[in-house]
């Protein structure tokens, strides 16, 4: 007799089988243009033109970043709101239509993209970051909008259900997945106005001819609005995973349940009053600004090292339980067979690495140091990379048999997989960082230059790109393991002798956390005057000296391929482009 | 230190070998761990800054406030 | 709410660091002076670029040991490229892009900025010792964006000039004809300079010593025999210091058409100064149709 | 075994991030390592670990003998 989720929850469960099977196909493809670049960039292998290194890239980012994370993040929150409020979805139908919105927003973003590997017009290597004016295909913009309208949706979902929950449960607490999912959903939603004003506003009607330039500083600023807390929206379901299935995973209690409130609501406030921090080298803002964003950020590190010390704790007080002792020696006690656990701890540890590397980051003159160096892909290669892949990868293990019903394939490919991602991106993310303070930059097809060469401190310039593709070679060993592990499950037969679906307990339990705490209102007003007061200058200003749209710009559509032919080629381009577009809008009327 | 039972034995297979509540919970080793991980942090950060930062010249300094009267010229 | 005396503890202490990561940085602006790049320059228009700083974009003496570097970045150089300054000096960059966005960061060191159309970086570095920077872009900016770099020369100060040279003469003669070769030579530096322009031509060298002060312009004009040269293609070299400029003159019995002499007028050498980095031209000049630096004149090329 | 299967790999699997960062470190002191160096090293370091751990497990069987797996 067993409890599983897709027992409990049937209907839901396919949804959430879907969306992680989709962000595995984006987790595979993103992968296998990963080792494409690693081995590019390092000159151990090159087979495709330097030029479509930078189509590999945005497709590399886009699906990794976006599509990958989000996907599974969709998936897990709607686990942890009908798990925790224990009631199925209120209308299935509705979440199908976030799910396939999501899908459909994904396939048009892929499909400029993809298209810059052809010889067609269309294209989109713009990276993930898009800034102009570089020139995406209209569809890449119109697919992330729809992207982005998907999650929403699925916000509304998660809050569909709370308030259907409170209704019959007026006053008890808010179980702390569903408080997790809400709070990350409010924080997403003020977070994704800048992204969606960058291209609702500007590139979207830019693209399309609609409006002849942008102000470049402001679609930028606007996308940083948008690209600080997205870290976020990706960390928020690994540190929800590591609040509520680490304790128990590791035979203990969560430490704190009131402190793992306050981390979410300081993540609530503070993720995107920050954005301008990745702009310290930028032109055009003043210094003060950029202090403010700086002070910001770096109190945004708080909620990070409570979750470091509530976490440790509730690993602790499992190694405890299952008869741990000693100051260290409770380590051992842990259960690293498990894979769920030892990827979760890895990622964990790795996280605390990316910690330092991203305090670095924050600050404010030393960003002169580090800025688009090779040393920002090391730090996000640590947080996204694999604190939230890594734990993505390792609570799959726990979920498949969840959704599907049917065992995990084999445990000990899974344990070898997680160690395998932890070593793998140990050799690449610590070259990268190295290689990042000798000013090799990043977003470079070939990082090997005519005029001069980096000087190595240590070893030489050769032996940090060894350890990158050795990591890189690493990393692809893992993913296959990963995805014969998951085909390998998808086509076990049921299995009834699978764990319940459930998740930790507390020691220190929701009732003494201060009630207002669950004030979700409240926290969301503070958050967005945190934003009023620390953006509405810094666009004033930048709205002030470049105006709303910029001044006259030479607008560049990336169409990779053409190499230098691509100069002389660009007015010819504009111009298809405009009555390509022209003919796009006519048949979007018609329709 | 509040720990009391001393029961050798650490298997990841094995069940708990006691129930620890919230009051008697000690968390020693994740202060431990986490006094270490804040030492390194410290200790790195003023590695970074001092030596691999600003050993890093030539760096920007104070900016002569000069603007030059040529400024844009917009259309 | 009851948190644990351990968890203060380590509120306590993770608030210490965070106050401590700001007070670090405080100090390197407010106690080392390290300034950020900011909002100290006005905008400009990124297709125009035609102010004095940007239109032709250079080094420019302001003061005893201070300099300001104008830079452009464009798809997929940097302008000028080499940039050459002095040791023990102190070097304002203004670094504005014609196309999107770049930047321009040298290699191994803290001077790094964005480069973002519309908006003028501003950085003052002072350099001590003679060295060699890589320059790149670390912003992707287009398909040939690994092939963005540039180099800044930190040169000793006997090594060090802002001398211009524009060297012109007549492309064809009729034998008989005087060759007026005329070489403008501008010291962009603050101090005067004392230097010798030298003619080479045929077995021919002539020179002749002048003083140039601060920010002015010297006319030489040396007067040629054609007749001497003798028909035919006659390669001239005018040489101030390290810096060159060379032509051809026809000299021909009988001059074929009478427009020869507007053109030759516009027959000079555009590139003072460049004759070592022309690979660089392929991809600035595409962008520049704009700039006063036109290469309209077909005859012109680079015929090198 | 000392320690279990798990937990070994586990240690095994930190080496790698000592021994790449040690390399560094030392030549902060001017001791350079070769890559080689730092390999066999690394290699030594987990032999060293491999015989702590699996070595008590013939003479420790009276007290430890509540392990099974």
């Amino acid at each position: 007799m067993t409890n599983t989720y897709i027992e409990s929850f049937p209907a839901e469960a396919k949804v959430v089988r879907a969306a992680f099977y989709s962000s595995f196909l984006a987790l595979a493809i993103g992968g296998l243009f990963g080792i494409i670049q690693t081995l590019h960039r390092t000159g151990y292998y090159r087979f495709m033109d330097s030029a479509d290194y930078y189509t590999v890239l945005t497709a590399h980012g886009v699906l990794l970043a976006i599509t990958f994370t989000i996907f599974f993040l969709v998936g897990v929150f709607t686990w942890a709101t009908t798990t925790s409020l224990d009631r199925p979805v209120e209308d299935i139908r509705f979440t199908w239509a976030w799910y396939g919105l999501m899908v459909v927003g994904t396939v048009l973003t892929a499909i400029p993209i993809f298209a810059g590997f052809t010889d067609s017009e269309m294209s989109a290597s713009v990276l993930f970051t898009f800034y102009a004016p570089l020139q995406g295909h209209p569809l890449f913009y119109f697919g992330l909008v729809l992207f982005v309208v998907g999650t929403w949706l699925a916000g509304v979902d998660w809050f569909r259900s709370w308030w259907a929950w409170k209704q019959e449960h007026p006053d008890k607490r808010i179980p702390l997945p569903t408080f997790m999912v809400l709070t990350t959903t409010l924080m997403w939603y003020i977070a994704t106005l800048g992204v969606a004003a960058a291209i609702l506003l500007f590139l979207l009607p830019w693209s399309l001819g609609l409006v002849e330039s942008v102000n470049p500083l402001l679609t930028r600023t606007l996308f940083w609005f948008f690209g600080h807390p997205v870290v976020y929206f990706w960390l928020m379901p690994a540190y929800m995973m590591w609040y509520v299935m680490l304790p128990k995973i590791s035979g203990g209690k969560l430490f704190s349940d009131p402190l793992a409130r306050v981390v979410f609501v300081l993540f609530l406030i503070l993720s995107v009053p920050t954005g301008i921090h990745h702009q310290y080298l930028d032109p055009g803002i003043a210094e003060g600004f950029k202090f403010i964003a700086m002070t910001n950020t770096m109190f945004l590190l708080l909620p990070s090292l409570l979750t470091a010390f509530t976490v440790v704790a509730s690993m602790e007080h499992g190694a405890r339980q299952r008869g741990g002792t000693g100051y260290l020696g409770w380590l051992k006690a842990l259960p690293w067979r498990d894979p769920v656990f030892a990827g979760m701890a890895l990622a964990g540890l790795m996280f605390a690495a990316a910690g330092f590397s991203g305090m670095i980051n924050a600050g404010m003159n030393i960003n002169y140091l580090v800025h688009n160096t090779f040393w920002v892909v090391g730090h996000f290669h640590l947080t996204v990379g694999t604190a939230v892949a890594l734990t993505f990868m390792a609570v799959t293990y726990w979920f498949l048999p969840q959704v599907t019903g049917k065992a995990l394939w084999n445990r000990s490919v899974a344990l070898g997989q997680v160690v395998l991602w932890f070593v793998g991106m140990t050799f690449m993310s610590n070259a990268m960082h190295r290689g990042g303070l000798l000013g090799i930059p990043r977003r470079t097809a070939e990082p090997q230059y005519d005029g001069f060469e980096f000087e190595a401190a240590v070893g030489s310039v050769g032996e940090l790109d060894a350890q990158i593709a050795l990591g890189g070679a690493l990393l692809t060993l893992s993913l296959v393991l990963f995805f014969a592990n998951v085909v390998g499950t998808a086509l076990n037969s049921r299995s009834d002798d699978l764990p319940a679906n459930e998740y930790a307990d507390t020691l220190s339990g929701p009732s003494d956390a201060p009630l207002v705490l669950d004030n979700l209102k409240l926290w969301t007003a503070i958050a967005i005057v945190l934003v009023i007061f620390a953006y509405s200058f810094p666009l004033l200003s930048i709205i002030e000296r470049g105006g709303l749209f910029g001044p006259e710009l030479t607008e560049l559509p990336v169409h990779i391929g053409l190499g230098l032919e691509y100069l002389w080629a660009t007015t010819i381009s504009t111009v298809t482009t405009a009555s390509e577009t022209v003919v796009a809008l006519g048949a979007e009327v018609n329709w | 230190m509040s720990q009391t039972a001393e029961h050798e034995a650490s298997n990841e297979t094995s069940e708990h070998v006691r129930e620890i509540g919230h009051d008697e919970f000690d968390p020693i080793g994740t202060l431990t761990l986490i006094g270490i991980y804040f030492l390194i942090l410290v200790f790195l950060w003023f590695f970074m800054y001092f030596v691999e930062f600003l050993g890093n010249d030539p760096t920007v300094v104070s900016g002569t406030l000069v603007f030059l009267a040529t400024g844009a010229r917009s259309a | 709410m009851n948190i644990h005396t351990y968890e203060k503890l380590w509120l306590v202490a993770a608030m210490v660091l965070i106050v401590g990561f700001i007070a670090t940085i405080t100090y390197g602006s407010v106690g080392l002076g390290i300034t950020m790049v900011g909002d100290q320059q006005d905008t400009v228009e990124p297709t125009e670029l035609d102010d004095e700083r940007f239109s032709d974009p250079r080094v420019a003496q302001v003061g005893e040991n201070e300099y300001e570097a104008y830079v452009t970045a464009q798809m997929f150089s940097f302008q000028p490229d080499p940039i050459e300054v002095p040791e023990d000096s102190e070097v304002t960059f203004y670094v504005t892009s014609r196309d999107v966005i770049h930047s321009f960061s040298l290699v191994g060191t803290n001077v790094n900025t964005m480069v973002i159309p519309g908006e003028v970086a501003e950085m003052t570095v002072e350099f001590d010792e003679p060295d060699e920077y890589g320059v790149v872009c670390n912003e992707y900016c287009g398909p040939n964006h690994h092939n963005m770099e540039g180099m800044v020369y930190v040169v000793p100060e006997d090594e060090f000039d802002l001398t211009e040279l524009d060297a012109e003469a007549p492309g064809e003669v009729e034998t008989g004809d005087d060759i007026d070769v005329t070489a403008t030579v501008e010291n962009r530096l603050l101090d005067p300079i004392e230097t010798t322009v030298t003619l080479e031509i045929g077995n021919e060298t002539v020179s002749e010593d002048v003083t140039i002060d601060g920010g002015e312009t010297d006319e030489t004009t040396f007067t040629v025999d054609s007749a001497q040269l003798g028909e035919g293609d006659h390669e001239w070299t005018v040489t101030v210091d390290d810096h060159t400029d060379s032509w051809t003159v026809t000299v021909a019995d009988e001059l074929e058409d009478d427009d020869a002499d507007d053109d030759a007028d516009e027959e000079s050498n555009e590139n003072t100064d460049a004759g070592d980095d022309a690979d660089d031209g392929e991809n600035g000049t595409e962008d520049e149709t704009d700039t006063d630096e036109t290469e309209s004149d077909a005859s012109g090329g680079d015929g090198e | 075994m000392r320690i279990s299967k798990g937990a070994l790999l586990i240690v095994i699997a930190f080496i790698a991030p000592l021994i790449v960062e040690l390399r560094t470190v030392l030549a902060w002191v001017n001791v350079e390592l070769t890559v080689l160096e730092s390999v066999v090293l690394g290699i030594g370091l987990i032999g060293v670990i491999l015989v702590w751990a699996l070595w008590p497990q013939s003479q420790s069987n009276g007290t430890e003998s509540a392990e099974t797996k």
